[in-house]
């Protein structure tokens, strides 16, 4: 049991330094291109059509739970948020975002608030806010969200389950562009079928690099590109021992 | 049925039936019911949370509790005073602790979490497929159990392999490694397809037995409707 | 001009809390269990914080008298009606199951009921959205498990009950498990930025 | 060796040539029969000489230009020309600058295929402004054909001096004042310059074809300055009858299937997960202390309660005590409402029968502190009553003797949430795993969640004892143990209702694919994206 722990507690020791060394070499040398990802390629249209229309864009950062692996996916929305708040609040209407639940709700208003500063335009709460604080009330009040108001695109990166079908419907039934991922399962075979532009699980991690939000997301990824090929090594290597009564 | 379940379910019956309106168009009766809905279940939220947290055990330890846990549980209670403060936009840099304090706790455990219970235990649980002496024990067809281990470790790995991000060859046309890396990411295409579709039909079987659910639940209703009147 | 005690108290306490995860030593432990507790008390205010924004800002939108300010009528009531009833008599009271059984599960299930209609919506529109091989899979697959989890009036084709459980216990589990690694590696990497403080979505001013 | 210069390059020949081998030009003067003016021979030998032999023929011409407008052959060969005798107009060679263009358009004209139009009317005024635009100004392209020339002739004129003066003092003035007189100089060279510009056209020459091709364009160019009126948006668009269409189909056959529905379809028949749940349950032990997960939302509450129905029943005729928990805020409400209304026996009494230890926050955190110490985590119930033992009170029936999760009999998790089950299954597999635990761990799921818990149901050891998966586990459950009113209901409808979206989904999604007309609105929105 206690071997176990060790072996997690080198694991991430190896992804940390990882990610400091390439963040190192990404310094010096240029970052080798990156796989082409659609999803982020029709993101970039649309932050350049928020920017030039005016258009609005909302960036649903889901309902995940605190204190679980849920908050991941929600900090990479939250650094997402925050990289198209900089670079879209020029235009007279800044992103909205909406969430469900209490402290991601809080963490997009800090965001916004950090962008309008960097930009020095007035915040307002209400580009951040929270829309129910149960999943199915979250999407119900997100669908009456971008029923209301005019949106461009929405933007779903965070944590969602079936429900979100609901957000994308009322997205399209507005004639606008619907893009995200989620790190739940049920919630990427949904979206994969609802969702015009979807993201695939890891996928949506990757969102900060694409999105040029720093060096160490591109790091990340590096790093996460690396321990994938270790780690298929160990799995295949394992069963071969484990096949052959050696492990 | 007494007169209160009587309102209830009349009342329930015409919130299906503006809920189900949306099917038709989009309209504002359909709005005023979400909104509706949106209320209650916050305000459920917050009640079960004020009685199971916030008195059970925020503030029940600094009446009930020894002095050691009365000083450890002034530490909530100062920084949930200070979390109040985002509420006001002028005030909301005080709450800014507490939500560093969350932050970290949360990016640790999330962290935990995924090693030790995904990563840890899903790599684990790839490799004892092929754990012989344990199926043995287990199972007595272990070729089929062997031909299924074999497909769900290519399905594994060809999944994972389809998530590289960077690409493998330097200039703009393809390696012959990144060609079989791109080929090893369209078999996991497949699987990642199966496993969606698999999911899809299931979550459409859940969102089915919810309009039977409602279904039985109109049914029944304009029966016992029919029997007051018939 | 960032504040860096902010940054430093998500590192330092994440740290510990993330040693305490591996390292089985009892004052770590003890530690991780106590910081633990506190946030799990912070999350559920949150929690209310959150009501008081949603409150707030359907507040605003009645006090500014915008358009569809009988939505917010409507949320406001609900809200308030509810949490009265529920926090006053307690959540799991009759009066407070009455509100819960005749509005929260009617228009929650009428949703997730909606949900069916929008799915199909989606699967039927999926093939001319993205006709490649990754959607035929998925349709093919998503056609058989549906046609399988029935009982198809009594009828049995040979097989495709075996192939439905198949599709269960092998490939899509293969799929699944593919994916979650994925998203454990992409977790890890989100978290360990937070802890080096390159992303600090808390406020830092 | 005898040699002659070339009146018009001055370069020196053979004597036998006729013509120069540099520029072509005769070398010899041509015979002409202009007669000899009987008074040079009257002015009685003074050396006189016929200019008409002795003078080459162009200077000839050249001393009387405006009386001659005969060309000479290097005129002809050279394209040079005489000032016209009639002109008063500086410029010259107007006219055969003219007849040369005429030329070119009777040349154009055939290939063209049209007669030539040079009216001006004809052509839009944008037409002859970009031209003029484009560098081509009136005039323009006369003063070009022009400058040519004008070198040409200023160095034939340099030569024509050369010439003149070579030719000697021998020369006879025969005009002007000067008349009579030899060894004048000519000034024509320089005055045989002055010439009239020529006049070029400034139309554009064009055929009809051209010309249709100009009007077509500037048709096109005025309907796109044409403001166009947006096409009337139709409220009732492909997606809303393909919308209204799957919702009317599946809404049909549900209700169809339940009203005249007779219950003739058998539930399904058992599978492994649920038979091993009702092994399990039957070797409960009367009084056993379960622990059961509330974690669903109440959206799913129909299909969680079709699953859980039997196996509640089930447990609740072994005597079982049952002890709530939830991960998320409504989970202890649905708790509670499952005892008191669901159920099929008499209520269970709470704090007796069942307790409801409410909502516990902190997701994955929360509830890995409360499997290691659930008394330390969640000491009061929902109601805020003391749960557990204590100096001053007792524990509960629920849990009396429960320290450690390891102490209840059996856990059940109703549950929803892919992560949620995750989470519960992870951090409880350590001591399920553990072979010197008896407690089994039961999931209740919905269908959604079957290609991720039923690995941990399939793995050795196994982290989850029993499944129960959705309507049809639930209905494979009831066929075990009877009891089948709640899953029965359902259970007809529910496979018509599969049938039917597996039929829409296949066909409709073919006919939407290959059927143009049906994916208009996708292929419009596209391109709105």
């Amino acid at each position: 049991m206690s071997a176990l722990y060790i072996v997690a507690f080198i694991t991430v020791l190896v992804f940390f330094g990882l990610m400091l060394g390439v963040a190192f070499i990404l310094r010096r040398r240029e970052a080798p291109r990156l796989r082409e990802i659609p999803a982020f390629k029709r993101l970039h249209r649309a932050i350049g059509l928020a920017v030039e229309d005016g258009s609005r864009l909302h960036i649903s950062l889901g309902r995940g739970q605190m204190l679980s692996r849920q908050s991941a996916i929600g900090y990479v929305g939250l650094s997402i948020l925050d990289r198209i708040g900089r670079s879209t609040s020029i235009s007279d209407r800044p992103p909205v975002a909406t969430s469900g639940e209490g402290s991601l709700g809080i963490l997009s208003q800090d965001s916004q608030r950090a962008a309008a500063k960097y930009l020095g335009v007035e915040s307002d709460p209400m580009w951040g806010r929270v829309t129910g604080l149960t999943p199915l009330s979250y999407a119900a009040g997100t669908l009456s969200f971008i029923e209301e108001e005019e949106i461009g695109a929405n933007l779903l990166i965070g944590s969602f389950g079936n429900e979100v079908a609901l957000i994308t419907d009322a997205a399209e039934r507005k004639e606008g562009i619907t893009l995200g991922g989620t790190d739940n399962l049920t919630g990427q075979a949904v979206m994969f079928a609802a969702a015009q532009e979807p993201l695939i699980g890891e996928e949506t991690y990757a969102g900060g690099a694409y999105l040029g939000a720093g060096r160490m997301h591109t790091a990340s990824l590096y790093a996460q590109d690396i321990l994938r090929w270790v780690l298929i090594g160990l799995i295949l290597i394992g069963a071969l021992l484990k096949l052959f009564g050696v492990l | 049925m007494g007169w209160a379940d009587w309102i209830g379910t009349l009342l329930g019956f015409v919130l299906t039936l503006l809920v189900f309106s949306y099917l038709v168009a989009d309209n504002q009766l359909f709005r005023i019911t979400l909104h509706l809905f949106i209320g209650v279940s916050a305000g459920f939220a917050a009640s079960v949370v004020i009685h199971n947290v916030i008195l059970a055990r925020m503030l029940e330890p600094i009446y009930a509790g020894e002095r050691s846990e009365q000083i450890l549980a002034l530490v909530p209670i100062i920084l949930a005073g200070l979390m109040f403060t985002k509420i006001s936009p002028r005030y909301a840099f005080i709450g800014n602790l507490p939500m560093a304090y969350i932050v970290g706790v949360s990016a640790a455990a999330a962290i935990g979490g995924a090693v030790l219970g995904t990563l840890i235990p899903q790599t684990l649980a790839s490799m004892n497929m092929f754990d012989v002496q344990a199926s043995q024990a287990f199972d007595a067809d272990l070729g089929l159990r062997l031909i299924n281990g074999i497909i769900i470790l290519v399905g594994t790995l060809s999944t994972l392999a389809y998530f590289q991000f960077s690409s493998v060859s330097k200039s703009s046309e393809k390696s012959q490694l990144q060609t079989w890396i791109d080929g090893l990411g369209q078999i996991g295409q497949v699987f990642v397809a199966i496993t969606f579709g698999f999911l899809f039909a299931g979550v459409f079987s859940a969102a089915l037995t919810a309009l039977i659910g409602r279904a039985v639940f109109a049914v029944d209703f304009i029966r016992s409707l029919a029997g007051l009147f018939f | 001009m960032k504040n860096p005690i902010y940054a430093a108290v998500a590192i330092g306490v994440g740290l510990v809390v993330l040693v305490g995860y591996f390292l089985q030593i009892d004052l770590l432990v003890n530690l991780r269990i106590i910081l633990l507790n506190w946030a799990t008390i912070l999350i559920a205010v949150a929690l209310l914080v959150g009501v008081v924004n949603l409150f707030t800002v359907h507040w605003r939108k009645l006090s500014t008298d915008q358009p569809d300010k009988i939505n917010s009528i409507a949320l406001l009531v609900g809200l308030t009606i509810t949490l009265a009833v529920s926090g006053w008599f307690g959540p799991t009271t009759p009066i407070s199951l009455w509100i819960f059984n005749y509005i929260q599960i009617p228009v929650e299930a009428s949703l997730m009921a909606l949900l069916s209609v929008v799915l199909i919506y989606a699967g039927v529109r999926l093939l001319r959205r993205k006709p490649n091989l990754l959607t035929i899979t998925f349709i093919a697959t998503a056609v058989v498990i549906l046609l399988m989890s029935g009982h198809l009036f009594g009828i049995d084709i040979p097989g495709l009950a075996a192939l439905r459980i198949w599709i269960g216990k092998v490939p899509a589990v293969a799929g699944a498990r593919g994916i979650l690694l994925g998203v454990s590696l992409g977790i890890i990497a989100a978290g360990l930025r937070i802890l080096m403080g390159a992303d600090r979505p808390y406020g830092e001013n | 060796m005898d040699e002659i210069i070339c009146p018009l390059c001055g370069k020196s020949n053979p004597i036998d040539n006729k013509y120069c081998d540099y520029c072509l030009a005769y070398l010899k003067p041509r015979e002409t029969s202009e007669p000899v003016p009987d008074s040079d021979t009257n002015r009685g030998g003074l050396g006189g000489h016929s200019t008409g032999e002795q003078a080459p023929s162009w200077l000839k011409e050249i001393w009387g230009s405006n009386s001659s407008d005969e060309e000479t052959p290097a005129e002809r060969d050279l394209g040079l020309e005489l000032p016209p005798a009639d002109t008063s107009d500086w410029m010259p060679g107007s006219s055969a600058k003219e007849s040369e263009t005429q030329q070119a358009g009777s040349t154009v004209s055939p290939f063209l295929g049209g007669k030539e139009s040079d009216d001006s009317d004809e052509i839009p005024a944008w037409l002859n402004d970009a031209l003029i635009e484009e560098g081509v100004p009136e005039g323009q392209e006369a003063e070009d054909l022009e400058s040519q020339p004008q070198y040409g002739e200023q160095d034939k004129a340099s030569q024509t001096e050369k010439n003149a003066v070579r030719q000697g003092p021998g020369s006879l003035e025969s005009a002007g004042p000067l008349a009579g007189l030899t060894g004048v100089l000519s000034a024509e060279p320089g005055i045989a310059r002055i010439r009239k510009p020529k006049a070029y056209s400034t139309k554009i020459r064009i055929s009809d074809s051209q010309l249709e091709h100009v009007k077509l364009l500037q048709s096109i160019l005025e309907e796109e300055g044409q403001p166009k009126p947006l096409p009337e948006k139709s409220p009732i668009s492909q997606q809303h009858v393909l919308r209204w269409s799957i919702a009317l189909v599946l809404l049909i056959s549900v209700f169809w299937s339940l009203i005249f529905s007779k219950g003739q379809i058998p539930l399904p028949i058992y599978d492994e997960g649920s038979a091993e749940v009702n092994r399990l349950i039957n070797q409960l032990p009367e009084n056993s202390r379960v622990l059961v997960g509330f974690d669903f939302e109440p959206g799913l509450a129909s299909e969680l309660d079709a699953a859980a129905y039997s196996v509640f029943d089930h447990l609740v005729s072994q005597g079982t005590l049952f002890t709530t928990i939830s991960t998320t805020p409504t989970g202890p409400i649905l708790a509670e409402r499952f005892f008191q209304y669901i159920l099929p026996n008499e209520k269970l009494i709470d704090g007796q029968d069942y307790v409801n230890l409410g909502y516990l926050p902190g997701g994955a955190a929360g509830l890995l502190n409360f499997i290691e110490n659930p008394p330390g985590m969640m000491p009061y119930s929902i109601e805020g009553s003391s749960v557990w033992a204590t100096e001053t009170s007792e524990a509960l029936p629920p849990v009396n003797g429960i320290n450690e999760i390891t102490d209840f009999e059996m856990i059940i998790l109703l549950v929803d949430d892919p992560d949620i089950a995750r989470i519960w299954v992870e951090q409880l597999s350590p001591y399920i795993t553990d072979s010197q635990t008896l407690t089994s761990l039961v999931l209740v799921t919905s269908a959604q969640l079957e290609p991720i818990v039923r690995p941990y149901f399939e793995s050795i050891p196994q982290s989850v004892n029993g499944l129960v998966v959705g309507l049809r586990g639930g209905s494979a459950y009831a066929r075990l143990v009877g009891g089948e009113q709640l899953p029965g209901q359902f259970w007809d409808a529910f496979g018509v209702g599969t049938f039917v979206a597996a039929l829409l989904i296949l066909v409709g999604g073919l006919a939407y694919y290959v059927v143009p007309e049906l994916s208009r609105t996708v292929r419009g929105q596209e391109k709105v994206e």
